[in-house]
């Protein structure tokens, strides 16, 4: 399929860009890596009669390690993220993720904020920002706010950006010191879209007990939740086998999960519990991640 | 008779000629091809609904959009283009006609409404979306299950209960044996939807020559013949003055082994513009238009004796033939396919079958791969694993009991289809050494009930049919299908040799393999001989290029072809060498004397001879040339045999399937190139195992298709596939010249059983019959949850 | 062309294979249409317009892309290369040798974004492990040879490279 | 696609049956519903924009109430047309039970879609389809129950 027609606009400077979606907002989509949008476009799903590409604004092109977290531009390549130094140390569960994004050559083009604003329910970056409690920073030509994940993922393929507003940057916190961190997810070919997929970081005390888990689950028709009750019944807990199993029953139980022909509901909220429990296992075994205090 | 003394070609791993182009990027596919400056592009308008009467086309707005030429629906068509019928000639055939372009009525989702033709395949697209078509959806028949009942809306007025073919046997005292054998094991297994899906989706390209007001057609397929013929007749247009030529074809897989509508629109249209029209297939087309396959129902009955050898067998095949009889081998060749082929390499003796085609309102069925024998034979290997289970005999020593000795061999099994040669045993024994099967059995018995890994082994020993003559097409009804291929010898003038074969290659290096027998058999160097093949205007008229047939059919046609032209070349170097005919041997371009050989002449200078192009005379009654046609018809059919033998590791807490043995013992007969041979088990064997745990075409029950693209139709990467073991047995065959027998189809035939197998030995423990695909890990998880409530039931 | 479309259309200059081209196209243009079709470098090969199946890779400044996922319009100014373009300064030629000799091609259709895939990750990854060859290349489908003689192709390329880009201080190797 | 639910709405049986029979009311509540003409009794043509974040697509087509049995049952069913992205159908059998002066509206809702949407957006197009079903039930209840139930609460 060939795409339908658009005008297409290429600011060189980030007041530009938010002129552009000032002036034609509802009708206009923002172009980065194109790697999620375009498909769509091709398949002639999604007709922007405005494409706003933002590839010729240097200025979105960053990866920047700040105080309290790292800040990501809205051309930050997926690739070049997976690769930055800061990333691999004090965001391991961000890296970890993005070795599923698709393939090599998408995460070349890819960028991580496409991914976010795009809100695919089975994209695997959105599930790290609700874990982490990751900050968008959304702009528009009338001035900045921060929208914390829990508030900026709607629904599928939906978030809270106004249409004149896009998504400039996203900071992820670090990861605490000794944390441990890990991201799995099971399809039914051994790479490609997943039927499932589970975000964790838990951070353990002196005593090896955990001190705080931060876990998020992808897995059916809408986008990826917070765990938040299994995260309060993980608290202080010595995670071990039990502990493990006990908490993917529970977080199965608060997943919505929807059958489709490839898998039924079922299935995919069995799936979730088998992939809660293994992350914790993985987590508590050492095996995982390990975040180091630079 | 090969030359002797000549270095052999044949048997050798020679490196493809194709290559290098290729992987400069410069083999020329279909849309690869320059077109001209004021060629046209066609879009299709496809019909959202499985079933629907159309009640208006307005056309209006898209022939308004700038860059669109015109716009053509059924009506508009119908003034140049013929239907297209296929023609079976077998009892209980009900034929269907189809107009290129859907005529008061849709009968599959993505059936083809109107047609735009525009400047540019961009604008094309953007007219075809602004069609506006009134459509009265109507009932579909869409389940395979109910599509044949009394209430099930037809899907052909004329076809009642929409069984578009049905057929019977019963061997003579079938139902005498049926009734006497100790014990009868059933199963009904069902096999999933699925497409061949080549990377390289369908196109063509229609050109006009003005002057001799003559067609030249590209098109991506492997009949170039039969579609010539074909749009010969539907287009009532002279067949001389159309002359098609096969590009580099990107896989084809029997789905290019079809002639479709898009073909005819795009010759009809050129001819009736005056002006050159390409048309090239997008993914989302392809998935919803090209032929599907293997949706069958399999009732199987065996009777057995105590140590479980089928006495009788019974066979209920229904397939799923889709809304359209599809050209030029029909719904009927899946639904036959099946029922005939199933008995494999056993020797049963009393054999019963009632088979049908039933018409849904779904995309047409045609042949794919292997074409039925994986879903027959997935039936008939799971059937030998539950004789095993119910008498406690290992399946393989139930394969041992019944299959067919070498000593039996040539057999004319109960269908009366004889098999000259093969190694059934052989490769079962071999096969259960190399996958180290006793020991894996042993390993088994010792796993805990607890492990989280549950292992289990899959065996699949079959027959493939292969290089099918005119016999073994007319036993078909497939009259339309000639069975002989033929081969065309030119030595030029300058002693290099020009081969052109009825073949249409989609990936098989025949330009390779083919001059590898012209070597052995005209006893010239290969590397002077040029091999082409596609195109109706140069190669001679054959069967092309499907079921396994390229070696058997065009490899025989050399081989005659080479034996005639070797007289010749023989006498003319006898003359120049002044010695006796039988003195002389041509061996690497040259005719030496066999007693003094340093005394020679080289295809050179007999050509230069042959061509009257030296001082010296033709000799008496010779004639002028070096050229040579042969046809060649291969004997009903040949029979490649395998074993394939493959051990799964699935994981109990999520049912996901890992592939950690694959073994293959396959004899093809002898073997021309042993590399490429290897190449086509590997790819089938991929295809299979995507058939068997991950590939289906999905119809909801209102007949829309939920998955045409490639997000949601999951085929096997590099990261699903084992290593795979292949060691070969050279059974030659003694009916078909060279040999020969054939190789094409046999990895996926193998794959889909000995994998389903596996799986289902694997979870056969936890009490799940696992008797349909595809394999999907929730569908495992739901049969070995399934039986787990029922003990906690009987526990509690 | 039409003079419709041509209201709609702007000038696109590209680089592909160190040549500049300039073409008067839509916005839409896909950049596998641009390269194809308007410039003729038909190396590059179309198998699905939804960014899965890998036929259309080239590299976009020194990085495999799916041309079919991108606008010609929106990647000017940057390199552009093509299986023509690597293949004639010799770049590939381990590669392709490796392909020829052990059958890592039937139809040949995927081979250009296979060989794209493959060279990038060869050159990040001197000494694969079978395992790795896979994952690098678990998103170019390939439907004629199951992957088998594509892995081992690539295997016996990295062992033959190897050989010849080790220099004593082992910076090739990271 | 199948799903039910039920919601408990604050006020009596007759009210929810008059006001699911209330083209205003439908309007209200059908997400995205841009137009809605009376044809009869029990048949309305519709014109609904269904956005779901990029995909917008406008369904032109019809709503009818079906097997209707005052005050207690009825089928909603609607079905439009949405051009090139193809089409899609949805049957909402609803049924009113009363219970202590307010009620239970109970709905088990079968949703099709067809063509393009359902051939390359089926994974997100179940979700949509859901989601919509809620939103329509929840306008409903805000449309019908008296003011003084306040704001609906956050979604």
């Amino acid at each position: 399929m060939k795409p339908a027609p658009f005008e297409f606009r290429a600011p060189v400077s980030l007041d530009g860009v938010l002129e552009e979606m000032r002036e034609h907002g509802e009708a206009a989509r923002i172009l980065a890596g194109g790697q999620s949008l375009v498909p769509l476009m091709n398949l002639r799903m999604l007709q922007p009669s405005v494409l706003v590409s933002i590839n010729h604004c240097k200025e979105l092109s960053y990866i920047r390690a700040e105080e309290d977290g790292l800040v990501c531009g809205a051309l930050a390549r997926q690739w070049d993220v997976e690769h930055d130094q800061v990333a691999i140390q004090r965001c391991p569960l961000l890296v970890q993720a993005l070795h599923h994004v698709g393939a090599r050559s998408n995460r070349n083009r890819g960028t991580v904020c496409g991914s976010l604003a795009h809100a695919d329910p089975l994209a695997e970056l959105p599930a790290v920002a609700l874990a982490l409690d990751a900050d968008m920073i959304a702009a528009s030509s009338t001035g900045r706010r921060v929208v914390p994940a829990r508030e900026f993922f709607v629904g599928a393929l939906e978030n809270s950006l106004r249409p004149d507003e896009i998504l400039e940057a996203v900071r992820f916190p670090y990861a605490p010191t000794g944390s441990r961190s890990c991201f799995i997810e099971l399809g039914n070919r051994n790479h490609g879209f997943a039927i499932a997929g589970v975000a964790l970081e838990v951070t353990f005390g002196e005593d090896g007990r955990c001190r705080r888990a931060r876990l998020a689950v992808m897995g059916g028709e809408n986008i990826a939740k917070r765990a938040s009750d299994t995260e309060v019944a993980l608290a202080g807990s010595i995670i071990d086998e039990a502990a493990a199993r006990e908490a993917g029953r529970l977080t199965a139980s608060l997943v919505d999960v929807a059958g489709d022909f490839h898998a039924d509901a079922a299935y995919r909220r069995e799936l979730v519990a088998v992939l809660v429990e293994r992350a914790l296992i993985q987590v508590a075994s050492g095996a995982a991640g390990r975040a180091r205090s630079i | 008779m090969i030359a002797q003394g000549h270095p052999r070609s044949i048997g050798k791993h020679v490196p493809r000629r194709e290559d290098p182009y290729l992987l400069r990027g410069e083999g020329r596919f279909l849309d690869d091809i320059a077109e001209p400056k004021d060629t046209l592009f066609l879009s299709f308008a496809m019909s959202p609904h499985a079933h629907a009467r159309i009640l208006a086309i307005r056309t209006d707005a898209a022939s308004a959009l700038p860059g669109v030429v015109a716009v053509y629906t059924a009506e508009d068509m119908a003034r140049f283009v013929k239907p297209i019928r296929t023609v079976i000639e077998i009892q209980g055939y009900r034929a269907s006609s189809r107009m290129v372009l859907a005529q008061d009525e849709v009968r599959f989702v993505g059936e083809h409404v109107a047609v735009v033709v525009a400047e540019d395949p961009y604008i094309a697209q953007d007219a075809a979306e602004l069609i506006e078509v009134d459509y009265e959806p109507l009932p579909a028949a869409v389940r395979l299950e109910e599509a044949d009942s009394e209430s099930a809306p037809l899907v052909h007025e004329d076809i009642p209960r929409n069984v578009m073919f049905e057929a019977a046997f019963a061997s003579p005292d079938f139902q005498a044996a049926f009734e006497s054998a100790e014990m009868i094991v059933s199963e009904t297994f069902r096999t999933g939807r699925v497409a061949g899906v080549p990377l390289e989706p369908r196109g063509c390209l229609a050109l006009l020559d003005h002057v001799a007001d003559s067609l030249l057609f590209y098109t991506s397929t492997q009949i170039p013949h039969l579609a010539r013929t074909a749009l010969s007749e539907i287009l009532d247009f002279p067949e001389p003055r159309i002359r098609v030529v096969t590009p580099e074809v990107g896989g084809g897989f029997g789905t290019k082994a079809q002639f479709y509508t898009e073909e005819v629109v795009t010759a009809a249209l050129a001819l009736n513009l005056r002006r050159p029209i390409k048309w090239v297939q997008d993914r989302r087309e392809e998935l919803l238009t090209s032929i599907h396959a293997r949706d069958h129902i399999y009732r199987l009955e065996a009777a057995i004796d105590g140590e479980g050898r089928i006495k009788a067998l019974r066979t209920d095949l229904t397939t799923n033939a889709g809304a359209y009889s599809s050209y030029p081998f029909g719904c009927t060749l899946e639904a036959t396919g099946g029922a005939r082929m199933i008995v494999g390499p056993y020797d049963i003796r009393n054999y019963a079958f009632h088979t049908r085609a039933i018409a849904t309102h779904t995309c047409p069925s045609g042949a794919y791969r292997g074409v039925a024998q994986p879903s027959c034979f997935m039936a008939i290997e799971g059937l030998m694993d539950r004789i095993g289970r119910k008498l406690g005999i290992d399946p393989a020593t139930v394969r041992q009991r019944n299959l067919i000795r070498s000593e039996q061999l040539p057999y004319t099994n109960v269908l009366g289809v004889r098999y000259d040669t093969g190694s059934y045993e052989e490769c079962l024994r071999r096969a259960l050494e190399r996958v180290d099967y006793w020991n894996f059995r042993k390993r088994q018995a010792e796993a805990r009930d607890d492990d989280e890994v549950l292992r289990g082994i899959g065996i699949c020993c079959f027959t493939e049919v292969a290089g099918a003559g005119s016999g073994g097409w007319r036993v078909r009804g497939l009259t339309k299908v000639p069975g002989f291929d033929s081969a065309s010898i030119k030595v030029e003038p300058t002693g290099k040799v020009t081969l052109l074969v009825s073949q249409a290659a989609a990936g098989q290096g025949h330009l390779t393999t083919f001059a590898q027998v012209l070597a052995d058999y005209l006893g010239v160097k290969v590397e002077d001989v040029f091999v082409s093949e596609g195109d109706t205007a140069t190669a001679p008229y054959g069967t092309n290029t499907f079921a396994s047939r390229g070696a058997v059919a065009a490899g025989g046609a050399v081989i005659k072809a080479a034996q005639s032209l070797r007289q010749k070349i023989a006498r003319i170097a006898a003359f120049l060498l002044d010695v006796d005919v039988e003195r002389v041997e041509l061996t690497e371009s040259k005719a030496i004397d066999k007693e003094n050989p340093e005394k020679s002449v080289d295809f050179r200078q007999v050509a230069q001879i042959a061509y009257s192009m030296t001082s010296v005379a033709l000799p008496q009654g010779e004639s002028f040339g070096l050229e040579v046609v042969e046809m060649y018809d291969p004997p009903l059919a040949t029979w490649p045999n395998a074993v394939h033998a493959v051990v799964v590791a699935v994981d109990r807490r999520t049912a996901k399937v890992s592939i950690e043995k694959y073994v293959v013992v396959h004899d093809s007969g002898r073997l021309i190139n042993p590399m490429i041979v290897d190449g086509q088990i590997h790819g089938g064997i991929v295809q299979g195992i995507g058939e068997a745990l991950m590939e289906q075409i999905v119809y909801d029950e209102d007949g829309q298709m939920l998955n045409a693209n490639l997000l949601d139709y999951l085929m096997p990467m590099a990261l699903d596939v084992p290593q795979i073991d292949i060691s070969h047995i050279e059974t030659p065959s003694i009916d078909a010249l060279g040999g020969f027998k054939g190789v094409g189809e046999g990895g996926v035939i193998g794959a889909v059983p000995a994998v389903t197998n596996a799986v289902a030995d694997a979870l056969a423990r936890t009490g799940a019959n696992i008797n349909r695909l595809p394999l999907r890990p929730s569908y495992l998880l739901r049969e070995m949850r399934r039986r787990q409530l029922a003990v906690d039931g009987d526990r509690k | 062309m039409s003079q419709a479309t041509s209201l709609r259309k702007t000038d696109v200059t590209l680089t592909i294979n160190g040549k500049s081209y300039t073409r008067q196209v839509e916005p839409r243009r896909l950049l596998v249409d641009f390269i194809r079709h308007d410039v003729g470098l038909k190396a590059t090969h179309i198998g699905c317009e939804h960014g899965v199946c890998g036929a259309c890779t080239v590299r976009i400044d020194g990085r495999t892309a799916r041309s079919c996922l991108h606008f010609a319009v929106a990647v000017q100014g940057a390199e552009i290369e093509t299986l023509e373009g690597l293949s004639a300064d010799g770049r590939l030629a381990g590669l392709q040798k490796a392909f020829h000799d052990a059958h890592g091609l039937q139809c040949g259709y995927c081979t250009p974004g296979v060989l794209l895939t493959a060279e990038e990750f060869l050159s990040e990854n001197p000494e694969p492990s079978e395992q790795e060859i896979r994952a690098a290349l678990s998103n170019n489908l390939c439907r004629c040879t199951g992957y088998v003689n594509i892995v081992k192709a690539i295997a016996n390329a990295a062992r033959d490279r190897d050989k010849t880009t080790a220099d004593p201080a082992g910076e090739s190797r990271k | 696609m199948n799903f039910a639910g039920e919601h408990l709405i604050r006020s009596p049986k007759h009210a929810v049956w008059d006001a699911i029979n209330d083209p205003d009311v439908l309007r209200d509540a059908i997400p995205g519903c841009q137009e809605l003409h009376k044809k009869s009794d029990t048949e309305f043509d519709a014109v609904v924009q269904v956005k779901v974040g990029p995909l917008k697509a406008k369904f032109k087509g019809s709503v009818r109430l079906e097997d209707i049995q005052q005050p207690h049952r009825c089928a909603i069913v609607g079905e439009g047309q949405g051009g090139v992205a193809g089409f899609a159908k949805g049957n909402a059998q609803v049924e009113l039970i009363e219970s202590q002066g307010a009620t239970l509206i109970r709905y088990n809702v079968h949703a099709a879609i067809g063509g393009k949407l359902a051939q390359i957006g089926s994974r997100v197009v179940q979700g949509v389809a859901t989601r919509l079903t809620l939103q329509f039930f929840e306008n409903l209840v805000a449309r019908i129950e008296p003011g003084d139930a306040g704001e609906p609460g956050p979604v």
